[in-house]
């Protein structure tokens, strides 16, 4: 089952790609700081975005740009996740924009960026 | 034309109109009240009379899925109708002076005509969604009237909401089975499905609407809203509120267990001495009830409070007379919930109109009122003879039907406990009429107070009149009960028809030659004692048999107000009174609550990063339990 | 049997009962006074008492109900002594008995006594208002017993009306009710001592605490109807004792014969025993009486 | 029909971005602006919506034909919540115009625009990663709009429903690639019709992925801790807002993906189970509330539990009857939410003790709450009773008894809440401490049309019927939603 996946994507990625969820989760989990939790989700972010690009990568082929003439689509790798990965990296950079933003506001007026204490809206 | 379809729609459309109209000049509301309730009245005598037996399928643009409302009208709809639309015109009499200068005058014209209407479409409905949309009506609209007046605890009104409305789902959900039985809402459908549905089913479904009906009708272990509510309403209210409403659930009970669930269909399930369990149990609670209302009431010192126990008490016996599901026991639950509505209204006008004119409503301020209000006290003598079931008048007749038809299918037991409270009763209607009338005044105040105001005394004289007539004539109204009987597919109770005579099973009675007795000798002493003795001297009301002494203003002599400070002493009414079901109700709520505090605090906990873990233990959950 | 003939015989229906009842009160004084070894009044003294009273000039009145209250009281007695059949041949002194029945006969009863508190209620002494009070109160504790026995009847007899218990009594000793139910017709008796005022429950006119009760406020002509109607109140029990539990009486002679022998059963009971406390009253009544009822009902269903 | 369905997501968004330069014309042009594109909206979804219910119809952008281009598929249900998410949208614009709570006009009302555009895309378009880029838009600006007014509660609220989003939104993309990588396309008719041939192991997981991340978009029971806090830290309109439009976009998307994309039915099962999980906790927690509108949010999360039951029943009437309910909820919330809010700006707070009395100062404002409250617990002659009586009737008829006891019970408890707060409103006696100023126009149209929306559906449901019984159709019909969409049905 696992081998027909593995099959058309390099396992290394794949298994780094598992490594930055894994830490990217952890670390929104066990981290206190509003701060560290924005950048843990930052990285599980980039995680599955790498996870995307992995697929549509077919072995020995090469980026998708009509850079040199006479280069032709069968030789380019799937480009379609990269289009798509392209706009997830900007929907990512605007979430982090925003959550700093607000967590400036948050810090005026808490005084703390421990996320446990930001819960005076409780029950 | 105007037919059982339609009729709802008038007292609702003119009590919003009014509502709106009332903004701009005050006295449009009574009018247009006014007005509704005569052509009420008209239509339910008139057009949709006895005689018009049609279904009329009202689609009201509902989506073909519920295949339209069905209205119709039998014998059985058109008698309780006859109670809702005298009640809706008497107690509107009766409210205009009392409501008159309150600030929610007009909300109160609006939601009291909004609740008759209610009661119609109750009584009208065909199928089961048109009759729950009309029940959910009477609830909320009725909620309002309960917490109108403001110096009334807030307590009342959750409790009536939270009884009312958990009764209705209790229905509601039964409804639903049985729908999905029936696919259908009609009455005549349903009434095949439940023929056919197995036992178990049958058994939970009489569970849940009787569940229903008995909040209504204020039973026992769910009456805790009862007596906050009757006390609380709005005053002009109450008698509609007792004598009709409770009547609501009398005309549920009889249509859902007469005719669509048919006794003969519970009977199936579990019989007990010819009777089914479930109405066996509810007949026991209909006698518990009225034990433990009649010698709550005795002890009372409010009048709204005594007269709620007592109303409690009086449908305690309607239950255990219908309940038992025989032919006899349903005529004398329909006699005795038209006497007790009667009553009710009789009793609840005039205490309104006393606590309208004094301004207080508890028998230790009030007493001597006799020589000031000689109609009221006159109505409430005839109310508490009614009340106390005494022979010339109906209240008499209704009471012995009951017992005749507990007696002829032997539930003896059921009888010598409805006979506990019955005797009972005495004491709490000698309590009402001499703690407000006789006595002396408890203060100087009473002696300056003008009689009830005149609108209340249309609606106390009729009622007196239809006391007497149900009194001088027990069998006049028989041939109603009967066809009311024939509408839910019972046999004929009651042996003789002539109008003068009540006979049944064991014997009869002639109320016509008893009153005829009485008036005769009556007259006769009258006579005797009032010309041909000297005339008595009159003295003063201080000069009175006082140990050698003679009492002055201030000695506190209005010693009534205390009846039923001994019963405490009795062993087995004194831990009656110290039962209270409330502390149950009271823990169960904490229960509900603590629960919900904790949850409240473990799941919306505040912390955002718990809710993260949330969102990831809900994925590892997920992928564990469906994984495989 | 003409009209006129029964005409006489419904007017003559109360006196005769006031007579037998005042007679009785007289000879009931009597005994109890030689039982307490003293001579007791004559024979006659009730009825020279009420006669006194009668002729009195002027009587206190505090208002119309206060007026009409002995009246009604009146009233509801001869009116419930109509109903209940005196004689058993269903042609002399049967009152008005084939139009009610046994229910409307115990109903009956308590309306007088209702009429009378009304009447007491406006006399504003608070001794009035405590009798009829405690009298209430007792009758909570008498009516259980009575009617556990009457229910016992009907469904013995499988009838509610007197007469026809009457008729099913008849032909000799052993077909009386007395006998065929006894421990209802025990059960019966205890309440009858009760409604009589024997001495046990007799707290709502105790002399000695709330002066003779609700007949404190009442002189003159109203004590008069008062005493008169009580005299035909214990008359009317005695009959219909008779009639529920002892065959009936066939004619005035038997009847008297009868009630007397029940009348004494009352005097022993009332001169014995001390009196009880109204809650002392109710729970006796709810604890043996009760449960000798319940044992002869449970032994009716059995059968 | 003249106007190419499109237009109702491109109007919004040049719109959107070109409010900040009408923003040197006037103060308040941006304000205009949004409520005329959101009228134009109303319109021409109004206008689509026969030919819709005719014929789904499946617009082509640029040239691709489906597979591979990004098209529209509008089918019966989505236009019918198409014309529901611009109608409220429209109507809390107008309440907006007046309402001083922002002061930077141009920002919020661009952001509003971006929620509703968002909203309409999600419910419009038809392909799953074109969804989801509509799903960010509309939570990152719901995310701005939370914490727009800089105070504690609303960054407070920001900061929460930003983590819980990014999350989902991370799921979301994973699950979205698992299938791309498995079917290699990305058109919802495509994935639909090629389900079935993706490897089981993988399958489950994408499922359970897009199940979690739309899970946390339509509030489901453990996934919506934030709710509460973000309908009671945000403004009362944009309050309004989040329960008409964001979560029902959210609901569309979980309907779509449950129904038509995935047909998965042992996780359909699971929504009614999570359903029923939220009515229960949402309704208790809001017995021991003591601010109106956190209670409000968590009445709000009740009614979301019953559609999500409502759905996960899955027959033709429980799916009218969610539809019906999505409509319900729609307006009541939208109306209990404004009504609130000026009665909180009026009270000075919103919590029961600043309430107290508030319906002797206000009739009108209170008037118009009570009967959203006798609406959202189901009173006849409100428009609650009648979408919740069908539902329960379905799960009755689908021998759910027990869970329809349940859902009862829960409404008793709910029944005892509103009306603990209607007696806190009717009953204390009059504060002396707020004095009466004059409730502004522009607030008092949005609540009348509201409140007769409520009565007249209340009284007249059957117009209604026939648009919930074509989209419960277009719902089940997965078989013709491939075809159509992949055949070219009214091309364009």
């Amino acid at each position: 089952m696992i081998e027909r996946f593995l099959m058309n994507t390099h396992y290394i990625v794949l298994i780094g790609v598992i490594l930055l969820l894994i830490i990217g989760f952890f670390g929104a989990l066990t981290k206190r700081n509003l701060i560290k939790i924005l950048i843990a989700l930052g990285i599980a972010d980039t995680g599955v975005n790498l996870f995307f690009i992995t697929i549509g990568y077919i072995s020995g082929k090469t980026a998708p740009i009509f850079s040199k003439n006479g280069l032709t689509a069968s030789q380019m790798v799937d480009p379609v996740p990269q289009a798509l990965v392209l706009t997830a990296i900007v929907i990512g950079v605007a979430v982090l924009a925003l959550g700093l933003s607000i967590i400036i506001r948050v810090y005026e007026h808490y005084g703390t960026l421990n996320v446990s204490r930001i819960k005076r809206m409780r029950g | 034309m105007i037919g059982p379809h339609n009729i709802v729609l008038i007292p609702v459309v003119i009590g919003i109109l009014a509502y709106f109209a009332g903004k701009l000049v005050r006295p449009v509301r009574e009018g247009l009240t006014l007005l509704s309730s005569l052509f009420v009245c008209y239509v339910v005598l008139f057009k949709a009379g006895l005689n018009t037996i049609g279904i009329y399928t009202y689609n009201f643009s509902l989506p073909q899925y519920f295949d339209g409302f069905r209205f119709g009208n039998n014998g059985f709809s058109w008698y309780f109708a006859v109670i809702i639309a005298f009640s809706y015109l008497f107690v509107s009499l009766a409210s205009f002076p009392l409501v008159k200068d309150k600030e929610y005058h007009g909300s109160f014209y609006l939601f009291f005509n909004i609740v008759a209407g209610a009661l119609l479409g109750i009584v009208y409905s065909r199928d089961l969604v048109s009759f729950f949309i009309f029940w959910e009506i009477m609830t909320w609209s009725s909620y309002f009237l309960v917490v109108m007046n403001p110096n009334t605890k807030g307590k009342t009104g959750l409790t009536y909401i939270v009884f009312n409305v958990a009764g209705a789902y209790a229905m509601l959900t039964a409804m639903l089975i049985v729908y999905s039985y029936a696919g259908s809402f009609h009455f005549d459908r349903v009434v095949k499905a439940v023929s056919l549905m197995t036992n178990s089913t049958v058994f939970f479904i009489s569970l849940l609407f009787a569940i229903g009906f008995l909040v209504k009708m204020a039973t026992m272990p769910l009456h805790i809203w009862a007596p906050d509510a009757y006390t609380e309403s709005e005053d002009s209210f109450t008698p509609f509120f007792s004598g009709t409403l409770s009547k609501m659930g009398v005309y549920g009970f009889i249509l859902f267990f007469g005719m669509l669930i048919g006794f003969v269909n519970i009977k199936g399930v579990y019989e007990i001495k010819d009777t089914s369990l479930i109405g066996y149990i509810v007949a026991w609670l209909g006698v518990v009830t009225s034990v433990f209302a009649t010698f709550r009431a005795i002890v009372q010192d409010e009048i709204k409070r005594l007269l709620a126990y007592s109303s409690i008490a009086q449908v305690g016996y309607i239950v255990t007379a219908m309940a038992v599901g025989t032919a006899l026991g349903v005529a004398g639950a329909l006699y005795h919930a038209l006497i007790h509505s009667v009553i009710k209204l009789l009793l609840f006008i005039t205490v309104a109109g006393v606590i309208y004119r004094t301004g207080k409503n508890k028998f230790s301020e009030l007493g001597g009122l006799i020589t000031r209000m000689p109609l009221s006290y006159l109505a409430v003598l005839f109310g508490i003879i009614g009340l106390a079931g005494m022979p010339p008048f109906g209240g008499f007749a209704s009471k012995w039907v009951i017992y005749m038809s507990l007696i002829k299918n032997h539930y003896y037991f059921l009888l010598i406990g409805m006979i506990v409270s019955s005797t009972a009763a005495f004491l709490y209607c000698y309590k009402l009429i001499y703690g407000i009338f006789l006595g002396h005044p408890s203060s100087q105040g009473l002696m300056e107070v003008k009689e009830v105001p005149g609108f209340l005394w249309v609606p106390q004289i009729v009622l007196m009149m239809v006391l007497m007539l149900t009194g001088f004539f027990p069998g006049y109204i028989v041939p109603f009960i009967e066809t009311a009987m024939k509408g839910i597919g019972f046999s004929v109770a009651f042996n003789s028809t002539s109008a003068y005579t009540l006979s049944a099973a064991l014997g009869g009675f002639n109320g016509f030659v008893v009153i005829n007795v009485l008036g005769a000798i009556f007259v006769f002493v009258f006579v005797w004692y009032t010309l041909f003795f000297p005339k008595s001297k009159r003295l003063h009301r201080l000069d009175i048999y006082w140990a050698a002494e003679t009492p002055d203003e201030n000695t506190p002599l209005h010693y009534g107000y205390g009846i039923g400070a001994e019963l405490d002493r009795i062993p087995w009414v004194g831990m009656s009174l110290r039962t209270h079901i409330t502390r149950f109700y009271e823990k169960t709520g904490e229960q509900i609550s603590g629960i919900a505090s904790v949850l409240k605090d473990v799941v919306f906990n505040g912390d955002g990063q718990i809710y993260m873990l949330y969102a990831i233990l809900t994925l590892v959950s997920i992928f564990l339990l469906m994984g495989r | 049997m003409s009209t006129g003939m029964r005409i006489v015989d419904i007017i003559a229906y109360p006196f005769i009962a006031f007579l037998i009842g005042m007679l009785y009160m007289g000879i009931a004084r009597n005994i109890i006074g030689r039982i307490h070894r003293r001579w007791g009044p004559p024979v006659l003294q009730n009825l020279i008492d009420v006669f006194k009273l009668y002729r009195k000039r002027e009587a206190g009145s505090h208002g119309v109900m206060f007026h009409l209250g002995p009246i009604i009281m009146v009233t509801g007695v001869v009116t419930c002594l109509y109903f209940i059949p005196m004689l058993s041949d269903g042609r002399w002194l049967k009152g008005f008995s084939f139009d009610g029945d046994l229910i409307l006969v115990t109903y009956l009863m308590v309306l007088g006594a209702l009429g009378m508190a009304l009447g007491v209620g406006q006399g504003g002494v608070p001794f009035g208002v405590m009798g009829v009070t405690r009298g209430l109160t007792r009758l909570i504790g008498l009516e259980i017993p009575y009617f556990i026995a009457i229910i016992v009847l009907m469904a013995h007899y499988n009838t509610a009306s007197i007469n026809k218990i009457i008729e099913l009594q008849a032909g000799g000793l052993s077909n009386w009710a007395m006998f065929k139910v006894p421990l209802a017709f025990i059960a019966s008796l205890f309440s009858f001592w009760g409604m009589m005022g024997a001495s046990p429950f007799d707290i709502p006119g105790a002399p000695q605490e709330v002066a003779s009760g609700p007949a404190t406020e009442f002189g003159g002509k109203y004590l008069a109807l008062m005493m008169s109607s009580r005299g035909i109140f214990g008359f009317l029990k005695l009959t219909l004792w008779v009639d529920l539990f002892m065959g009936g009486a066939a004619n005035l002679l038997i009847l008297v014969g009868k009630t007397f022998v029940l009348f004494v059963t009352v005097l022993f009971v009332t001169s014995v025993y001390s009196r009880f406390k109204v809650e002392q009253a109710v729970d006796f009544m709810w604890r043996y009486p009760t449960i000798i009822g319940l044992i002869a009902l449970v032994i009716e269903m059995v059968r | 029909m003249s106007l190419n369905p499109i237009l109702m997501i491109a109007v919004p968004l040049f719109v959107a971005f070109s409010i900040p330069l009408l923003g040197y014309i006037h103060k308040k042009a941006g304000l205009y602006a949004m409520s005329a594109t959101l009228l134009f909206n109303t319109f021409l979804s109004f206008s689509t919506l026969p030919h819709a219910f005719e014929k789904p119809i499946r617009v082509i952008i640029a040239g691709y034909k489906p597979p591979f281009g990004i098209n529209l598929a509008i089918t019966p249900f989505s236009i019918f919540l198409a014309c529901l998410i611009s109608l409220m949208g429209f109507i809390v614009s107008i309440y907006l115009l007046k309402d001083e709570t922002t002061e930077t006009q141009e920002k919020f009302s661009m952001l509003i625009l971006l929620v509703v555009m968002g909203a309409t895309g999600i419910v419009l378009t038809g392909d799953i990663f074109n969804m989801f880029v509509f799903l960010e838009i509309m939570s990152i600006s719901s995310y701005a709009l939370t914490s727009i007014r800089k105070d504690r509660k609303g960054s407070e609220a920001g900061i929460k429903f930003l983590l819980v989003g990014s999350i989902s939104s991370t799921f979301l993309l994973l699950g979205i690639a698992i299938i791309y990588n498995q079917l290699g396309t990305l058109n919802m008719a495509d994935i639909a019709r090629r389900f079935s041939q993706m490897n089981p192991k993988l399958a489950f997981a994408a499922v359970s992925f897009l199940f979690l991340g739309l899970g946390i978009e339509s509030e489901m029971f453990p996934l919506n801790a934030w709710a509460p806090d973000v309908y009671q830290g945000a403004p009362a309109p944009v309050a309004a807002l989040f329960s008409a439009v964001t979560v029902k976009a959210g609901l569309y998307a979980m309907i779509r993906f449950l129904y038509t994309i995935s047909n998965n039915s042992s996780f359909i099962k699971l929504l009614m189970l999570f359903g029923i999980a939220t009515v229960i906790v949402s309704e208790l927690s809001a017995l021991k509330q003591t601010d109106v509108k956190r209670m409000l949010g968590y009445s709000s999360l009740g009614q979301i539990g019953v559609i999500l039951f409502a759905v996960g029943i899955g027959t033709k009437t429980a799916l009218e009857g969610a539809v019906f309910h999505f409509v319900n909820h729609a307006v009541l919330k939208a109306t209990m939410f404004l009504s609130i809010g000026l009665l909180a700006k009026y009270a000075g707070g919103s919590s029961f003790e600043e309430l107290k009395g508030i319906g002797k100062k206000y009739p009108f404002l209170a008037g118009v709450f009570a009967i959203g409250a006798l609406g959202v617990m189901g009173f006849p002659p409100l428009n609650g009773f009648m979408s919740k009586l069908m539902i329960l009737t379905a799960a009755a008829k689908a021998e759910h008894v027990v869970l329809v006891m349940l859902v009862l019970a829960a409404s008793v408890v709910e029944g005892f809440y509103y009306f603990r707060v209607l007696q806190v409103m009717f009953r204390e006696p009059e504060p002396t401490r707020i004095e009466k100023r004059s409730v502004s126009l522009a607030f008092v149209i949005p609540l009348v049309v509201l409140v007769g929306m409520i009565v007249g559906i209340g009284l007249f449901p059957g117009v209604l019927m026939p648009y919930f019984k074509g989209a419960a159709m277009d719902i089940l019909s997965r078989g013709d939603y491939i075809s159509v969409m992949l055949s070219g049905g009214g091309a364009l």
